[in-house]
C-alpha cells in the first residue's frame, strides 16, 4: 500500500473508532495493545517518510483530491517530519511505559489508552497540516483529549487543573479562530501557504492585530509567560506519563504553530524580538519559581516551562544556528523531560507524600530509577558528556555570533539557578536518610525498558551529538526556507505514490 | 433604493454589534463572575459570538445558499461564501465538546470541594 | 591505537570495572582503580612523547588533543599523586560501604584530569572541567556529612566558574570563530586588545577551583568532609587545574604586555595583575588567620591548602619569569607535601578514630611511620630549609623584592607564611606529640599500603630539596611552550637576577654534617645513664597526673594570637555569600506568589497580555 | 685540598669562638644584672661551670624521640646560620662556607631550631612547656615582621640579598645602615628586643608562671647542647646585625695575625654594645602578656620598618 502522511491521521482515527467495538467483542486487552501498534505503524510512516525525503524533498499530500489551496493538505517537510518522528517515537515510549501502568485499573485504562493516542494523533495532525484552520481544529483536538487526561484521577487535584486548564485553553482557542476569521476576510484563503505567499497584501494594522491573535492564541499553548497559569498544575495533577506527553509533544506543538505563524506566515522581524524577551521572561519567572518547589513533579512542570521559554528565546535569535540549536532543544526536552517525569512518577509513587524530601534515601531501593534520574538531571542542566549540553552550546555560541552579551550571561545565571534544585534532588535521593517502612512497587518490566531506552538516547547524543544534527540541519533549512515551502505546496498536482 | 442601503447597513451593523456585545458578556461572565457554572456559560457566550461573527462575514445581501439544487446551476455567482459557515459548524461542534468536559469537570469540582466558586479552589498554587 | 584514546580508554574501563566490582569487595575494585591509573601513567610517560597533536571533527566542530611540555607539569602532579592516592585508598576504603560509587567517581576526576591535559581546544577541555566537577561534587557528598550546604555551595560556586568559562568560550567562538586554544591565542583572544572579557571571564573561571579570595568560600569544607583518599587529589592535583588555566592566560597577557601590543586605555593588564596578586596575598592571610584556629586537622589542612594556594596565584600574578617559576614549583611541592599530609590525617582517621586535636593526642610512639612522614611534609609546607618547600618559598621572595616593586606584598605574604608556623606546629602538637590519650591506647600504626605512599612522598620532598633542578626541568621547558623565552635553570642552585644565589648542596651538606656529628654525641654520651620514660612523668615539674588524667594543652591553643589579631577575624567572605543567598531566595519566593491558584486570575492575565499587546502591536511588529 | 682543608680550619675557629663569645656575654649579662639588682652575682665564667655540671650528670631524663633530637636540632640551627654568616669580611681564617649569607635563607633557618625545640618540648608532655611554646610561636610572628621590613629596606637600599654585599657597600660608602636608614635599624633593634627574650618579652620562660617554659622537662647533656646551641645562636644573631647595620668589622682584608685580632676586638665591641641595648631595656620594664608583646611589636615598630621602606624606596 502507498505510504503517505495521511496514515498519520486516519489510521489512529480508525482505530479510535475501532476499539470499544473490539474490545467489547474480542478481547478486553486489546483497548491497551492496539495503541501501541498504532504508533508502531506511524513510527515506520516516519522512517519511511524520512527516507524518502531524503531524495524526493518535501512531500505534500492533498486530501479527498482538491488540491492546495482550495483542498486540504499535509505537508511534510523536514522540518514538520521531524517533529513528528519525534512526537510519535515519544508517543510509543509513553504507550509502552503506561502499558500495565500502575494504577490504571482496567476499564479506566480503555479511555487512557485512547486518548492519549488521539492527544499524540492530535498533535502530529498540527505539526503536518497545511491548512490553518485545520490546525485549529487538531490543536482543539489535542486540547480537549489534554483536558481530560489532566483530570485523569478523581483522588487528586485533577479536576481543579484541568478546568483552569480548559479556562485559558478556551480562550486561546477563541483568540486563534478570531485571527484566523480575519485573516479569510483579507485573504480569502486558509491555505499556508497561499497566505504566505499573499501575506503582504495584507494591510499593516490589521496584519499586527492578527500577529498579536496568534501569538498570544499559540503563546498559552507553548506555556508563554504570562500565558501559562495552567501549565505547573496540569503537569503535576496528570499522570506521570502524561506530564511526559505534555512536556515532549503537547506543548511542541503549540512551540510549532507559533514558529509556522512567525516563520512561515507573516516574517516580521519585531516578532523576533518578541521571542527572545518573552523566552526570557518565561525562563527567569519559571526557573525561580521552581527553585522553591517542595512537589517533585511540580518543579518539572516549572522547570519544563522554563525549557520552553529557552526554546523560544532560542528561535528568536533567529539565525541558522540557532534555529539548529532550538530544534536541538526541543529534541533534548522532548526525551530528558520524559525520562525525568517517567523515573520521576515512580519514585514519587514509592515515596509516602509527593515532597521532595520524601524521596530520601531511595537511591539503594530503587538503584536503576534513581540512576536514570540522575541521568536526566545532569542532562537536563546541560552538564557534558549529556546531551543537554549541545544545544546549549549551539544556542549560545550563536548568541554570542550575535554578541547578545548580556543574554548569554543571563541564561548561564538561570542555569545556575536550575543546578542549585536539580542537585538539591539528587542529593536527596542518594545522600539522604532513608525511612524503612515504605515498601517499594519494583517498576514493570516495560516501564523500564521505555526509560532505558531514553537514557541511552541521552548517553549516546551527549557522547556523539552527530547522530543527530544533520537531521536537525535539514529541518532548520526547511524551516527557514520560505519560497521552498510555498512553491513546493503550491505548485504540485498529484499526490506522491 | 435608498432606504434599502440604509436597510443593508442596519442589518450588518447589528449583527456586527449583536456579535460583539455577545463577545463582550462573555468575557465579563468569565473574568468577574464567581460561579464555576456562569463562567462556563460565559464561554460558551464568547464562543455564539465568534461563530456569529464568522457568519456575518460571509453573508453577502440578496445572494443564495450555496446549494446546488436543479435549476440553479446558473447562480453559482450569486451564491454566499460557503466556507465561513462550513467552519462554523466545526466550530461549533468543538465548542459543544469543549463545553461538555467543562460542565463534567464542574460536577467533579463541586463534589470534591463541595463548592462551586473559583476563588475558593485554590488547592494548587505557586 | 592512538595512545590518547588508550590511555583514556584504560581509566574509563577501570572506572567501570571498579564500580561494577564495588558490590562484591572493596579491596579488589581498589585494586582494579589503582591498576588502571597507575597503567595509565605508564602509558603516559612512555608511549607518550611531547608536542604530539591529534585532530578530530565532532560534527562541525574541530577538536584537537595533545600533550606539550607545560600540561606536562600538570601530568606528573596528576597522575603521580593519583596512582599513590589509589593506592593508599584500597585500605582506607576497606569496608567501607557504597565503594564502589566511591572509585567510579575517583577514577573519573583522573580521567577528566588528564582529559584536560589533553585537550587543546577549548570544548573538550569545558567537557572535562564539567566532567571533573560533578564526579568531584558526588565524592565531597560521600561521607554523608551536612550535604545540602556544602555540596550545594560547591556546586554553585563551580557553576559559576565554568559558566564563565562558558561564556568566554563562546565570545571566542563569536570573535574569532575558533575553539581551538592555540588559534585563539595566534588570533590574541587573551590580550586585551581587542576584548578585556574574555580574559577576565576566564580567569574567574580558574580562580573558582583555586580557590581564591572572594571565590573560596566553598573549599573548606569541601575539603576536609570528602574521604581522605580524594581530598589528596582534590587538593594536591585538582586545585593546580586552576592554576593551570590561570598560568594559560596570565602569562599570554603578559607576553602580549611585553611584546608591547596596544592596551586598551581604560583597563591595562597591569591593573589585574596587582589585583590578583593582591587577591592571591589576602586569600592567604585570611586562610592561615582561620587555619590556625581550627581544632580538626582536616579543616586545618583544608585552610591551609587555600593559603599554598594564594601563594602560586600571586607568583603567577606577578609574571615574571622566577615568579611564576615559582609558582609552578610550589604547585608541584604543594602537590607533594599536601598530599602526604591529608594521607596522614586520613591514616590518623582511620586508626585512631577522629582527627579532633582535642581529643586525640600522644600518636608518635604508635604510628612513628606516620610522624615521620608528618614532619617532613610540615617542614616543607612551614618552607624551613632544607625541604623543597623552601625553594618555592625563596624563589617566590626572591621575585617579588628583586623582579616587582611590590614590597608591600611581600610582607603580606610573609606575614602569611610566618603565622603559618603556627598551625604547623598546631597539627604536629595535635596529633603526635603530648600525654597519650586513654581512648588512643590501642592504635597501631597504619598498613603498609598506606605508609608506602606517604614514605616515597616524604623521600621525593627530600629530593626535591637537595636537587630542586629534576623539577626544574620541564617547568623551564612548560615556560618555555607557553610564551617565556630562555628560562635558565642549575641544579641545585638557586639565584635571583641580582647575582645572589642560595647553594642547597652545601646546606645539605652542614646540616647533615652536624647532624651526625650531634646524634652521635648525644646519644652515646652517657648512654647507660639514659632513662626513657613515658609522658606521664613529668616530675621534673612538680606534677605526677595519674593515669587517667591527661595534662596536654590542646583547648584554645592559641587564644593570645587570636586576642592581638582580633580584629582580622571580624567579618567572614562565608557570612556576606550566604546573605546574598539567602536574598535572592527570599526575593524568588516572592515573584512565585505570581501564581495564585485562582483560574480567573489567570484568564485576566491573558486578557491584559493581549490587550497590552494589542496597544503595542504597533510599536513592536513595524519593524 | 687545602683550600677545603682551611675551610673546615675556619669553621672550627669560628664555632669555637662564637661559643666561648656567647658564654661570656651571658656570664656578663648576669654579673650586671646581679650590680644592677644589688647582688654581688656569679663569677663572670659562671655559664661554663653550669655547662659542666650539667654535661658531667650520669642520669638524663629523656621522654621520647623528638625530646632526644630537640637539642640536636638546635645545634644544627646554631650552626648551619653561623656558617652562612660571613663573620670576618672576606678574612682567610674565617671564610663564610657557600654563599656570601643569603638573608632570605638565613630569616628561615633562624626557624629551624625553635621548631626543633618547639617540638621536643611538645613531646614532654608537661602542659607549662606547651603553653610556653604557643607563646614563643606567636611572639615570633610579632618581632619577625618589623624584622623583615627593615630587611626588605636594606635589600632595597642595596639591590642585593646577601649580607656581605651589604657589608662591602656601607664599607665603601662609610656610612653605616644604622646611620643611613636609622628607621630600618629602629625597627630591627625592636624586633631584636623580642629576639632576645629579655624582659618584657620573656614570656615564653616566664619563670614565675611556667617554670621555665619549653625547657622544663629537659636537664642533663639535653639542657647542656641547649645551652650551648642558645650561646653560639645569640652570638650569630648580634654578628648578623652588626653586620647589617654597623657595617661588620670594618674592611680589614689582609691575612695578618695582627689585623685579624683586630677586626674581632671591633666586631667584639660592637656586638657587647649592640648586646646592651635589649638587656638595659629588660632591666627598666615589667613583663608583657602574650598579646600586649604582638600588638607592641605590630604596632611602631612595623610603622618605623615601612617608613624604612619607603626611605629606601626615596
Amino acid at each position: 500500500m502507498v505510504i503517505s502522511p495521511v496514515h498519520y491521521i486516519a489510521v489512529p482515527l480508525l482505530a479510535a473508532f475501532l476499539i470499544p467495538l473490539l474490545s467489547k467483542f474480542i478481547h478486553k486487552e486489546l483497548a491497551r495493545i492496539v495503541p501501541g501498534i498504532v504508533f508502531l505503524y506511524s513510527i515506520f510512516i516516519s522512517i519511511t517518510l524520512m527516507l524518502q525525503i531524503g531524495d524526493k524533498g518535501i512531500i505534500s499530500e492533498v486530501i479527498a483530491g482538491w488540491q492546495a489551496p482550495w483542498g486540504i493538505n499535509l505537508v511534510f517537510s523536514p522540518f514538520s517530519g521531524f517533529l513528528a518522528s519525534l512526537m510519535s517515537i515519544i508517543g510509543f515510549l509513553i504507550w509502552l511505559y503506561s502499558y500495565n501502568f500502575k494504577k490504571i485499573d482496567k476499564e479506566q485504562s480503555q479511555k487512557y489508552h485512547i486518548l492519549q493516542m488521539m492527544m499524540v494523533t492530535g498533535a502530529i495532525g498540527i505539526v503536518l497540516t497545511g491548512d490553518i484552520f485545520n490546525l485549529f481544529v487538531f490543536m482543539e483536538i489535542t486540547a480537549i483529549t489534554a483536558y481530560s487526561l489532566t483530570s485523569f484521577y478523581r483522588e487528586r487535584d485533577g479536576a481543579e487543573a484541568g478546568f483552569k486548564y480548559l479556562l485559558i485553553g478556551s480562550f486561546a482557542s477563541v483568540l486563534i479562530l478570531l485571527a484566523i476569521m480575519i485573516l479569510y476576510t483579507q485573504l480569502g484563503t486558509l491555505n499556508m501557504a497561499e497566505i504566505a505567499q499573499k501575506s503582504h497584501l495584507i494591510p499593516t494594522s490589521l496584519k499586527t492585530t492578527i500577529i498579536v491573535l496568534f501569538l498570544v492564541g499559540f503563546g498559552i499553548e507553548a506555556e508563554m509567560f504570562p500565558l501559562n497559569g495552567w501549565a505547573p498544575d496540569a503537569y503535576s495533577q496528570s499522570p506521570g506519563p502524561i506530564g511526559a506527553a505534555f512536556a515532549g509533544i503537547v506543548v511542541k506543538a503549540g512551540v510549532y504553530a507559533l514558529v509556522r505563524v512567525i516563520f512561515t506566515l507573516f516574517d516580521i522581524h519585531g516578532a523576533y524580538d518578541f521571542l527572545i524577551y518573552g523566552g526570557l521572561i518565561t525562563m527567569i519567572i519559571a526557573e525561580t519559581s521552581a527553585l522553591a518547589q517542595t512537589n517533585l513533579k511540580r518543579m518539572l512542570a516549572y522547570s519544563s516551562i522554563g525549557q520552553m521559554g529557552f526554546v523560544l528565546m532560542a528561535f528568536g535569535i533567529g539565525t541558522h544556528q540557532a534555529i539548529v540549536g532550538a530544534l536541538f532543544l526541543m529534541f533534548n526536552h522532548a526525551i530528558i523531560k520524559s525520562l525525568l517525569f517517567m523515573s520521576g512518577s515512580y519514585l514519587t509513587y514509592n515515596s509516602l507524600t509527593k515532597q521532595i524530601s520524601a524521596l530520601s534515601g531511595l537511591g539503594k531501593k530503587l538503584p536503576l530509577v534513581s540512576i536514570l534520574f540522575g541521568i536526566g538531571a545532569f542532562a537536563i542542566v546541560g552538564l557534558p558528556p549529556f546531551s543537554g549540553f549541545w544545544s546549549k552550546l549551539y544556542v549560545l555560541s550563536a548568541a554570542a555570533d550575535k554578541n547578545m552579551l548580556l543574554l548569554i550571561m543571563t541564561i548561564l545565571a538561570v542555569s545556575i539557578v536550575e543546578i542549585i534544585y536539580y542537585f538539591r534532588v539528587v542529593s536527596t535521593l542518594y545522600y539522604g536518610k532513608q525511612n524503612p517502612e515504605i515498601e517499594i512497587q519494583k517498576p514493570s518490566i516495560n516501564a523500564m525498558v521505555s526509560m532505558i531506552a531514553l537514557g541511552i538516547t541521552i548517553l549516546v547524543v551527549g557522547v556523539y551529538p552527530d547522530v543527530i544534527t544533520n537531521l536537525l540541519e535539514n529541518a532548520a533549512t526547511a524551516l527557514t526556507d520560505k519560497a521552498t515551502y510555498i512553491q513546493s505546496v503550491l505548485t504540485q498536482n498529484l499526490p506522491i505514490n | 433604493m435608498y432606504n434599502l442601503e440604509l436597510q443593508n447597513n442596519l442589518i450588518t451593523t447589528s449583527v456586527y454589534g449583536s456579535a460583539i456585545a455577545l463577545i463582550l458578556i462573555g468575557l465579563y461572565a468569565v473574568l468577574v463572575k464567581k460561579n464555576l457554572i456562569k463562567i462556563v456559560i460565559g464561554l460558551s457566550i464568547i464562543d455564539a459570538g465568534i461563530h456569529l461573527l464568522f457568519v456575518a462575514i460571509g453573508y453577502i445581501k440578496g445572494f443564495t445558499a450555496p446549494i446546488f439544487s436543479p435549476g440553479s446551476e446558473n447562480l453559482a455567482n450569486k451564491m454566499v461564501d460557503p466556507v465561513p459557515q462550513a467552519l462554523v459548524l466545526t466550530a461549533i461542534v468543538i465548542g459543544f465538546a469543549t463545553t461538555a468536559v467543562a460542565l463534567s469537570l464542574v460536577i467533579r469540582l463541586y463534589k470534591h470541594h463541595n463548592t462551586a466558586r473559583i476563588d475558593q479552589i485554590k488547592s494548587l498554587k505557586w | 591505537m592512538n595512545s590518547f584514546f588508550l590511555i583514556l580508554l584504560i581509566l574509563l574501563a577501570g572506572a567501570a570495572i571498579s564500580f561494577a566490582l564495588g558490590k562484591i569487595s572493596s579491596i579488589i575494585s581498589g585494586t582494579v582503580a589503582f591498576l588502571s591509573i597507575a597503567s595509565a601513567s605508564v602509558l603516559f610517560f612512555t608511549q607518550l612523547k611531547n608536542n604530539t597533536y591529534i585532530e578530530f571533527p565532532l560534527g562541525e566542530i574541530q577538536l584537537q588533543w595533545g600533550i606539550d611540555s607545560f600540561g606536562y607539569i600538570f601530568a606528573l602532579i596528576v597522575l603521580g599523586l593519583g596512582s599513590l592516592a589509589s593506592l593508599y585508598s584500597i585500605s582506607y576504603m576497606q569496608n567501607k560501604e557504597r565503594t564502589g560509587i566511591f572509585y567510579f567517581n575517583f577514577v573519573l576526576v583522573i580521567t577528566s584530569m588528564v582529559g584536560i591535559i589533553f585537550s587543546q581546544d577549548f570544548i573538550s577541555f569545558f567537557i572535562f572541567w564539567e566532567i571533573m566537577t560533578w564526579s568531584s561534587y558526588l565524592l565531597i557528598i560521600f561521607n554523608k556529612k551536612d550535604v545540602k550546604e556544602i555540596g550545594v555551595k560547591y556546586m554553585i560556586f563551580s557553576a559559576i566558574g565554568a559558566y564563565s568559562m562558558l561564556t568566554a568560550i563562546v565570545m571566542i567562538k563569536g570573535n574569532y570563530n575558533t575553539f581551538l586554544i592555540s588559534d585563539a591565542i595566534q588570533a590574541g583572544a587573551f590580550n586585551f586588545t581587542n576584548n578585556e572579557y574574555i580574559p577576565i571571564l576566564l580567569l574567574i573561571g580558574f580562580a573558582v577551583k583555586a580557590a581564591t579570595m572572594p571565590l573560596h568560600v566553598w573549599a573548606p569544607k569541601a575539603y576536609s568532609n570528602s574521604p581522605m583518599s580524594f581530598t589528596v587529589i582534590f587538593s594536591g592535583a585538582m586545585s593546580k587545574m586552576g592554576v593551570l588555566g590561570m598560568a594559560l592566560v596570565l602569562v599570554r597577557i603578559f607576553t602580549f604586555n611585553a611584546n608591547n601590543e596596544a592596551i586598551l586605555p581604560n583597563f591595562s593588564p597591569i591593573i589585574l595583575q596587582q589585583t590578583l596578586a593582591w587577591l592571591g596575598a589576602i586569600t592567604a592571610v585570611i586562610a592561615t588567620l582561620y587555619a590556625l584556629m581550627q581544632d580538626d586537622a582536616k579543616k586545618l589542612l583544608a585552610y591551609s591548602s587555600i593559603a599554598q594556594l594564594g601563594y602560586i596565584t600571586v607568583g603567577l600574578a606577578i609574571g615574571t619569569k622566577l615568579s611564576v617559576m615559582a609558582a609552578l614549583f610550589l604547585a608541584i611541592v604543594h602537590g607533594i607535601f599536601k598530599g602526604a599530609l591529608f594521607m596522614v590525617a586520613g591514616a590518623v582517621e582511620r586508626q585512631a578514630g577522629t582527627t579532633d586535636m582535642t581529643k586525640v593526642s600522644g600518636l608518635i610512639r604508635k604510628m612513628p611511620f606516620t610522624f615521620f612522614t608528618a614532619l617532613i611534609a610540615i617542614i616543607a609546607l612551614a618552607g624551613i630549609p632544607p625541604l623543597g618547600g623552601f625553594v618555592g618559598k625563596w624563589m617566590l621572595y626572591e621575585s617579588l623584592i628583586t623582579e616587582s616593586n611590590s614590597y608591600f606584598l611581600v610582607i603580606l605574604v610573609f606575614f602569611s607564611s610566618t603565622s603559618a608556623f603556627l598551625y604547623c606546629y598546631r597539627f604536629l602538637f595535635g596529633l603526635f606529640l603530648g600525654q597519650e590519650e586513654e581512648a588512643t591506647k590501642d592504635v597501631k600504626e597504619a598498613p603498609i599500603t598506606m605508609i608506602i605512599p606517604m614514605l616515597i612522598l616524604s623521600v621525593l620532598l627530600m629530593v626535591t630539596g637537595a636537587y630542586p633542578g629534576i623539577l626544574f626541568d620541564p617547568i623551564a621547558k612548560g615556560m618555555e611552550t607557553i610564551g617565556f623565552n630562555n628560562v635558565t635553570w642549575d641544579m641545585s642552585v638557586l639565584g635571583n637576577i641580582w647575582g645572589n644565589s642560595v647553594n642547597m648542596i652545601y646546606v645539605w651538606l652542614t646540616i647533615v654534617i652536624v647532624f651526625i656529628a650531634a646524634f652521635i654525641f648525644l646519644t652515646l654520651k652517657g648512654l647507660k645513664g639514659t632513662r626513657y620514660v613515658s609522658t606521664k612523668d613529668i616530675s621534673t615539674s612538680g606534677e605526677i597526673p595519674l593515669e587517667h588524667e591527661n595534662l596536654t594543652f590542646q583547648i584554645n591553643f592559641f587564644q593570645p594570637f587570636r586576642r592581638a589579631a582580633a580584629p582580622m577575624y571580624k567579618r567572614s567572605m562565608d557570612k556576606i555569600w550566604n546573605e546574598i543567598g539567602s536574598g535572592l531566595e527570599s526575593l524568588f519566593n516572592f515573584t512565585r506568589k505570581i501564581y495564585t491558584g485562582n483560574g480567573q486570575t489567570y484568564a485576566i492575565f491573558v486578557i491584559a497580555f493581549l490587550v497590552l499587546m494589542l496597544l503595542l502591536k504597533d510599536t513592536l511588529f513595524l519593524n | 685540598m687545602e683550600d677545603l682543608a682551611i675551610k673546615i680550619l675556619g669553621a672550627v675557629l669560628t664555632t669555637i669562638m662564637a661559643f666561648t663569645v656567647g658564654m661570656f656575654y651571658g656570664g656578663f649579662v648576669r654579673k650586671l644584672t646581679a650590680r644592677v639588682q644589688n647582688r654581688r652575682g656569679p663569677v663572670v665564667y659562671q655559664n661554663f661551670i653550669d655547662l659542666l655540671k650539667l654535661q658531667s650528670k650520669t642520669t638524663n631524663i629523656a621522654h621520647g624521640f623528638m625530646h632526644h633530637m630537640a637539642p640536636i636540632w638546635m645545634i644544627i640551627a646554631s650552626l648551619t646560620t653561623l656558617m652562612f654568616l660571613p663573620i670576618l669580611n672576606g678574612n682567610l681564617w674565617f671564610p663564610n662556607i657557600s654563599f656570601h649569607g643569603d638573608l632570605i635563607f638565613l630569616l628561615y633557618m633562624m626557624v629551624f631550631g625553635s621548631l626543633g625545640m618547639a617540638l621536643g618540648a611538645g613531646q614532654t608532655g608537661n602542659p607549662n612547656s606547651a603553653i610556653g611554646v604557643t607563646r614563643g610561636l606567636s611572639q615570633m610572628v610579632g618581632f619577625e615582621i618589623p624584622f623583615v621590613m627593615s630587611l626588605i629596606a636594606l635589600m632595597i637600599q642595596y639591590k642585593t640579598t646577601s649580607i656581605q654585599d651589604i657589608m662591602i657597600a656601607q664599607n665603601e660608602s662609610g656610612i653605616w645602615n644604622m646611620f643611613s636608614n636609622p628607621f630600618a635599624f629602629l625597627a630591627a633593634l625592636f624586633a631584636m628586643f623580642g629576639m632576645f627574650r629579655y624582659s618584657p618579652f620573656d614570656i615564653v620562660g616566664a619563670p614565675a608562671e611556667l617554670a621555665s617554659g619549653p625547657v622544663s622537662e629537659f636537664g642533663g647533656k639535653y639542657l647542656g647542647t641547649m645551652m650551648t646551641a642558645n650561646s653560639i645562636f645569640s652570638f650569630f644573631k648580634l654578628t648578623l646585625y652588626v653586620n647589617l647595620f654597623m657595617a661588620g668589622a670594618g674592611n680589614i682584608n689582609d691575612v695578618g695575625i695582627v689585623a685579624t685580632l683586630i677586626a674581632i676586638v671591633i666586631l667584639l665591641i660592637k656586638t657587647f654594645a649592640l648586646y646592651m641595648v635589649p638587656v638595659f631595656y629588660g632591666w627598666v620594664s615589667p613583663r608583657y602578656r602574650t598579646e600586649q608583646a604582638i600588638r607592641y611589636f605590630w604596632a611602631w615598630p612595623s610603622a618605623l620598618g615601612l617608613i624604612g621602606i619607603v626611605w629606601a624606596l626615596i
